[in-house]
């Protein structure tokens, strides 16, 4: 075993351990919490390069694999060997080494960024041990080689996301929406945790990789695909389905994608770091370390039902997502639409095109989401903590390397040819979707969604850089406002004419995700499938021959994205030179479905009367059952006991002593009335004894005769 | 015959001084009963007493008579008349009955009582046969008698005396309280 | 020579007039004089019957003697009483006396 | 003398010697008392370490056995299993933690303290003892001075409170006491031993003796009949202390009427002598009548589970919220243990899988102790600190002036809804774990349960820490030195069990295995 996978834990740990430093730091140490997070992750991002490298070569046997397990606590007779044990590991593979690269290289940026950004924050200390806590818990998620572990990382990322949303926390709306993030994405959690109970009862392990005894490896799915649970599901299918809804969960997959446009109440960086580039796409990579089992059916030609269902949300999120982004108007809300409805996209290629499919786009949109992210969050620094887009405007002048970059990702995001990754990986995606057997309305969905996405991006870029470049009075007054209220928002300068461009701190780290954002696209052309090939463990080749049997479609998607932006061009370039933004153009064509989508299709709204009116009338339901309905049948009960106590208490005196009583009574009565004859008056006395007297003469007199 | 016509004068005297004296100690008991000044009552049945103490020496009991005179007026009639000034008797309070409300009631029991009593007297023919003899109850006599048949009944007398005086000092003393 | 009837007649007034003293004057010293009365009556009994009967049986003269002596001491403890109840109760209203009531 | 007998004995003439102090001398009553708690839970950390059941034992270590009456079947006998052991020691361990959350109790401080003692000795003799006759003398031992407790230094609706509590455990422990004296006497007809002890009823019970012998008290003309009854009768014992809906309406307001060390001691040590009466008395003796009822039982626990949730979430009050948590997560347990009566026959993982539910049980006994005891003292902290309010929207934004507290409270509510890393999540787990297999339905329906758990801490945490601060707190304390000391082992321990849980299921296990190998089935 290579001595990197003995200590692959270090990757992880050297994160969670500067979030345990940093939060025994006091308030004031910024700069020792900054450089613990920033260091740990450092060496965490050159040993995760020290994994990745021996993953470059593969074994005989495909794809280079590598696990270490330990028991973690032992629950029953050990006669049951390794299944009364719980087993914790961590593996290394392709798809582990590069997503190990991929969060500790994005995440460093951020951490970076985020000196500049959080820079005046008071609770500046708190926020790098959430981040690095955040960190920690990302990459358990990724070497994980037990679901036990990763169902662990995976509640610590919903943890520290519930901190890092809720960062702000004096703001009500921060709150809730951590709240609602930690609750709407439990749901899920709840499918995965049943899932997962269900796969452990089955295989009696919950390892992937056990030298042939995990339960991803051959002996287990054969296993599972031959039960069947209801409706002829086989139980790996069922299985799957339910982790896929903690998936869905933390993916933001309609219908649990409610909670991922509130999130981003957080820090930009925030944003950026987990609601773009990691945490979301935490689902994607569960989906891809279970492929194995997701895919496993009886029959090996046909697709099993857990990638149709993977496939047909993936699609679905993917256009819903997206018509809601047309219609925002808060610039980290459309970027968070437009998460949900990439993280749709990578769903639908992992569906039906495999991990590589998904996991391409998932890398690719790592790095130009979080720099969108980035690039917002400069922009929103710039313009004191203005998120409307409508209230901005030609900041490329003011702010050109912010410009430039978020130009690059926004190409990269929409797919704009040839020269963006986005394009490749989304290009791939569609071209799965094409060559799928079941049905090519996912494909159709997905060119919506790419017509849709490149429509808002570029409507996006209108307002916020190009047209005039003031910022309207009315923001201005609404930012003082903002200042005022807010002790956290660090600017205290005049702000119309103080739109800046960020600090180096945070532009650099631009610059950098920008020249990725563009490079990535080579790693995974048709032409040059190195992704794929490192992946499934072979070498790829070069054939440009593959370019042209795709030529076609990537023709179709080409003039996709170019009509799109031509199209918003037309409606919006004239509207950003003019002063009248208030009224969208297309909400003036059609206010109707304008307003449809500006309310996100109503689902928060649907919930607000559904589920949670249902829990709360549960609530309350439960509570009066308490109150009234238990304690009242107590209640009645000792009623009732006083009840019979009464009656016996009735036949006692009344029955059994009223007899006697009643005897009692008539002698008292007659002895009262008796000693109402002894008046103590003595004389009444003499005459009783008078008459008495009297009587006893006439007797003896009538005794005499 | 005029010793015989002597003594049916005595006797015809003695008759009269019956009468006489019955009178007086009738008219005595009513007015004690009936004065409404104590001191006045107390004179009134002290006067009583003296006739009937009289009476018993017109039949003869000279020894019943003295002791009648000595016990009742030289005694009773005198503590009456203390107990008269003691408890302030003598005060007549105006306006206060000096009969009990059931006064009427009284009347006709005594009334009743009366008949009782005289009725059988008056239907008794034998009463008027008896004839007094010339007879005395000698001093000596009762001496002997008292001290033969009746001493221990004298005894008794003697120990009832004794206790009824104590009794008497006892229930009437203050209490020291007071 | 005054018939017996005459005697008794008399002491048959004078026990009356005794009852009805005790009986219905409010005055506790006159009830008990009431009472005197009625002895008197009934001691003169004693000494008529044995005036006009066996003279030489003075068993009535005796009683009559024995009688004397009791009501003196009757006299005696029934006027201390009433000297008693006064200091009491500071009345001598016969009917206010009622603490046998039953 | 044996080690069990001198654990007792430390809190009971402790107590005693607490209580003949002088009314003024309130410090060195509350020292006395923590030393003598702190003495006790030295004891039953040595006997920790020392606990090495030799086998041949069933499982059990410290036994010590005397004659007392004989004939009747009463003798003294003492001994811990895992189950026993680990119960000692969550009481040892909340005393003190509950003695320095009543602390600043100003009226009658010897008496109060005293009486946490003679808490303590009841607990401690309820869970050594394994002849009926002095674990119920315990068992009832323990509940004088609760009651007193609750109605001398409770809230304003302490009299109400005590005499529910009061009346509604004695009335099941009158049941209890009844059946087990109608065994008692069965096992005295034609034989010459009568029988108290639960090791032996229970092995009567495994060799399916112990129905004949009931026959014989010929109360029903079915002996199942009769056992059906004389299992109620103990069922109800148990279940009113536990509570499981619909035995539990003492609960809310006793908990929370009760001050706040004795809501702790009530929710972390009394509400386990019930679970523990299920594993160690109705289990063993009643395995076939609590199968046939196993269907009602098992969804009376989902019951329990879900409307406990539910109902805390509607709760105002931070102390009832909380002592409906209390009830949801001892539902938990009542699911492992019912559904380890499941008959699996002969497939193969049933014993595996009653096991795994078994260790989650006792685990959760424990860890629920500890979790639940912390949240009472930080409601108790905050009503303190705000003279007497608790209401769910008394508050807001406490974190800024009160970091830690938000922080330490916060890692305590995240150990109750069951985290992982810290020690709810494990119990949880394996409870899960063995009951998915041996009773799918129930078990997916309780994850209801821990979904509005999720709900309603978060609300909690929500409503009291987060938003703007309210200028009326805003000279909110944080947490003193003092608090800190008192709450941060309690803390440490979450951490530890939660990601080394290996330390208490090692002591656990071997007895789980004892339970299930006896359950035969």
């Amino acid at each position: 075993m290579l001595p990197i996978v003995k200590y692959l834990w270090l990757i992880p740990a050297l994160p969670l351990l500067a979030a345990g430093l940093a939060a025994l730091l006091k308030k004031e140490r910024r700069a020792s919490a900054a450089t613990l997070a920033i260091g740990s992750m450092s060496i965490s991002f050159l040993l995760a390069l020290a994994a990745f490298l021996p993953t470059l070569s593969h074994g005989e046997h495909g794809v280079f694999r590598e696990c270490f397990n330990f028991t973690w606590f032992e629950f029953a007779d050990n006669t049951f060997q390794s299944a009364s044990t719980v087993q914790l590991g961590w593996v290394l593979d392709p798809l582990t080494a590069m997503m190990l690269v991929m969060v500790t290289f994005v995440g460093l940026l951020i951490f970076i960024y985020s000196v500049g950004y959080m820079a005046h924050d008071e609770n500046f200390t708190r926020f790098f041990c959430f981040l690095a806590l955040f960190a920690a818990a990302m990459l358990g998620i990724v070497i994980a080689n037990s679901l036990l572990l990763l169902f662990i990382s995976w509640e610590l990322v919903g943890l520290a996301s519930y901190l890092l949303i809720g960062f702000w926390y004096h703001k009500p709306s921060a709150a809730a929406a951590a709240k609602k993030a930690f609750i709407t994405t439990r749901v899920g959690d709840m499918g995965f945790l049943l899932g997962m109970l269900w796969l452990y009862s089955k295989t009696g392990t919950l390892l992937f990789y056990d030298g042939g005894n995990g339960c991803l490896e051959q002996s287990a799915l054969i296993k599972l695909v031959a039960e069947t649970t209801m409706c002829g599901m086989a139980i790996s299918t069922a299985i799957s389905i339910l982790i896929f809804c903690g998936a869905a969960g933390k993916s933001g997959q309609v219908p649990l994608h409610v909670w991922l446009p509130d999130a981003m109440e957080g820090p930009t960086p925030v944003s950026a770091l987990i609601h773009a580039a990691t945490m979301v796409a935490a689902g994607v990579f569960l989906m891809a370390r279970i492929y194995p089992l997701l895919s496993a059916s009886a029959d090996p030609a046909t697709i099993s039902t857990g990638l149709k269902v993977v496939a047909w949300v993936g699609s679905i999120t993917a256009v819903f997502a997206a018509c809601i982004a047309v219609a925002q108007n808060d610039i980290k809300r459309i970027l968070a639409y437009s998460t949900v409805s990439q993280l749709g996209y990578m769903m639908l290629g992992l569906g039906v095109g495999g991990v590589a499919v998904g996991m391409f786009h998932l890398i690719t949109h790592a790095f130009f989401k979080a720099l969108l992210f980035l690039g917002s969050g400069s922009v929103i620094h710039g313009c004191h903590e203005e998120q409307d887009i409508r209230k901005m405007g030609g900041l490329r002048i003011l702010m050109p390397i912010t410009f430039a970059t978020y130009a690059i990702g926004m190409l990269a995001l929409c797919g704009f040819p040839l020269l963006f990754s986005g394009f490749w990986s989304k290009d791939e995606i569609l071209a799965s979707a094409h060559h799928w057997q079941i049905s090519q309305i996912p494909f159709y969905l997905g060119v919506i969604g790419a017509f849709l996405t490149a429509f808002y991006m570029t409507r996006q870029m209108f307002y916020v850089f190009f047209g005039s470049p003031t910022v309207s009075p009315a923001a201005v007054a609404d930012t003082k406002a903002k200042h005022s209220h807010n002790p956290h928002s660090s600017h205290s300068h005049e702000p119309a004419t103080s739109i800046h461009e960020s600090p180096p701190v945070m532009t650099m780290p631009l610059v950098i995700l920008a020249v990725f954002a563009v490079l990535l696209g080579l790693i995974g052309t048709p032409a040059w499938p190195w992704f794929h090939g490192y992946l499934a463990g072979h070498s790829p080749k070069v054939d440009l021959g593959k370019l042209a049997e795709d030529a076609g479609l990537m023709l179709v998607s080409a003039v996709v994205v170019f009509t799109a932006m031509g199209l918003s061009w037309l409606v919006y370039s004239k509207v950003t030179l003019q002063k009248s933004r208030e009224v969208d153009p297309l909400e003036k064509a059609q206010p109707f479905f304008w307003r449809l989508l500006a309310n996100k299709f109503y689902i928060d709204e649907l919930y607000e009367v559904t589920i949670i009116r249902l829990n709360k009338a549960f609530s309350v339901l439960s509570d009066w059952l308490d109150r009234t309905f238990w304690t009242g049948v107590v209640t009645m009960i000792s009623h009732l006991t006083v009840g019979l106590s009464w009656l016996s208490r009735k036949i006692d005196e009344d029955l059994v002593n009223g007899g006697f009583d009643h005897g009692c009574d008539g002698l008292r009565e007659s002895s009262r009335n008796l000693s109402k004859a002894q008046n103590g008056q003595t004389q009444f006395y003499f005459r009783v004894l008078g008459i008495a007297f009297v009587a006893l003469v006439l007797a003896l007199i009538w005794r005499a005769k | 015959m005029a010793e015989r016509l002597l003594l049916a004068n005595i006797v015809m005297l003695n008759s009269i001084a019956f009468y006489i004296l019955a009178v007086i100690t009738l008219a005595g008991a009513v007015a004690a009963l009936t004065l409404r000044n104590l001191v006045h009552c107390a004179l009134c049945v002290a006067a009583s007493f003296a006739g009937i103490a009289l009476i018993y020496l017109q039949l003869d009991a000279e020894f019943v008579g003295f002791a009648q005179i000595l016990v009742y007026i030289g005694a009773v009639a005198i503590l009456v008349l203390f107990t008269v000034l003691l408890t302030r008797g003598t005060e007549v309070q105006a306006g206060v009955a000096f009969l009990s409300r059931s006064w009427p009631a009284g009347l006709a029991v005594t009334a009743l009582v009366f008949a009782a009593i005289a009725a059988p007297i008056l239907l008794t023919p034998e009463l008027h046969k008896l004839a007094a003899d010339s007879a005395s109850a000698p001093v000596r006599k009762i001496g002997e008698e008292l001290m033969g048949n009746y001493v221990l009944p004298l005894e008794v007398i003697g120990l009832l005396l004794t206790s009824a005086l104590l009794g008497a000092v006892v229930i009437a003393m203050q209490d020291k309280k007071d | 020579m005054t018939p017996l009837t005459h005697y008794l007649i008399f002491s048959a007034l004078l026990f009356c007039i005794g009852f009805a003293g005790a009986m219905m004057r409010r005055n506790a010293i006159l009830v008990l004089i009431g009472i005197e009365l009625m002895l008197n009556a009934a001691n003169l009994n004693f000494i008529a019957f044995w005036r006009y009967g066996n003279t030489e049986a003075i068993s009535g003269v005796m009683f009559t003697i024995f009688s004397i002596a009791i009501a003196a001491a009757e006299a005696a403890v029934g006027l201390a009483l009433v000297i008693a109840i006064y200091r009491h109760r500071r009345t001598m209203q016969m009917d206010k006396f009622d603490t046998l009531k039953g | 003398m044996n080690l069990l007998t001198i654990l007792t004995l430390i809190p009971l003439i402790g107590g005693a010697a607490v209580l003949s102090l002088k009314a003024d001398q309130k410090d060195l009553a509350r020292r006395l008392g923590l030393a003598i708690s702190l003495i006790a839970l030295g004891m039953a950390a040595f006997l920790w370490f020392q606990f090495n059941p030799s086998p041949g034992t069933n499982g059990f270590a410290f036994e010590e056995r005397a004659d007392w009456l004989p004939s009747l079947g009463i003798e003294y006998r003492l001994g811990v299993d895992g189950l026993g052991l680990l119960m000692v020691c969550l009481s040892a361990l909340l005393v003190p933690f509950s003695m320095l959350a009543s602390w600043k109790i100003d009226q009658n401080p010897k008496l109060y303290f005293g009486l946490l003692l003679f808490l303590e000795a009841g607990l401690f003799g309820t869970f050594t003892a394994l002849n009926f006759f002095h674990w119920f003398i315990f068992w009832e031992l323990s509940l004088i001075p609760a009651f007193f407790l609750i109605k001398i230094w409770g809230g304003p609706n302490r009299t109400q409170a005590a005499y529910q509590f009061f009346v509604y455990t004695l009335v099941g422990s009158v049941a209890m006491l009844l059946s087990f004296l109608a065994i008692n006497v069965a096992t005295g007809i034609n034989s010459p031993a009568h029988i108290f002890d639960f090791r032996a009823l229970a092995e009567l019970a495994g060799n399916h003796k112990l129905e004949p012998i009931i026959a014989k008290l010929g109360i029903f003309k079915n002996p199942s009949t009769t056992m059906t009854v004389l299992f109620a009768g103990v069922f109800l014992g148990f279940a009113v202390k536990v509570p499981l809906i619909p035995f539990h309406t003492w609960l809310p307001s006793a908990y929370s009427e009760a001050p706040t060390g004795t809501s702790m001691m009530l929710t972390g040590a009394m509400s386990k002598m019930g679970v523990y009466g299920f594993l160690r008395i109705l289990l063993p003796i009643f395995p076939e009548q609590t199968r046939a009822m196993l269907t009602p039982l098992l969804w009376m626990a989902v019951a329990t589970i879900v409307f406990s949730a539910a109902a805390a979430f509607a709760q105002k009050d931070l102390k009832r919220m909380v002592a409906y948590s209390s009830i949801n997560h001892l539902g938990y347990c009542m699911l492992g243990i019912f559904a380890t009566v499941q008959l699996t026959g002969s497939q193969m993982n049933g014993p595996l899988e009653k096991e795994a539910a078994l260790n989650g049980v006792i685990l959760q006994m424990f860890n629920h102790g500890l979790t639940a005891a912390a949240l009472f003292y930080f409601v108790g902290l905050i009503e303190q600190r705000s003279g007497g309010l608790r209401g769910l929207n008394d508050f807001g934004g406490l974190r800024k002036p009160a970091p830690v507290f938000c922080g330490l409270m916060g890692i305590t509510l995240f150990a109750s809804l069951g985290l992982p890393g810290l020690n709810g999540f494990i119990g949880e787990f394996l409870i899960f774990k063995g009951a998915f297999s041996l009773a799918p339905g129930p078990a997916a329906v309780s994850t209801i349960g821990l979904l509005v758990t999720a709900i309603f801490l978060l609300t909690l945490l929500q409503k009291v820490f987060s938003g703007p601060l309210r200028s009326e707190w805003s000279g909110w304390r944080d947490l003193t030195a003092g608090e800190r000391l008192t709450v941060v082992p309690m803390i440490a321990l979450m951490f530890v069990l939660g990601l080394y849980p290996q330390l208490a299921l090692g002591v656990i296990n071997p007895t789980v295995v004892e339970m299930v190998k006896q359950m035969s089935f």
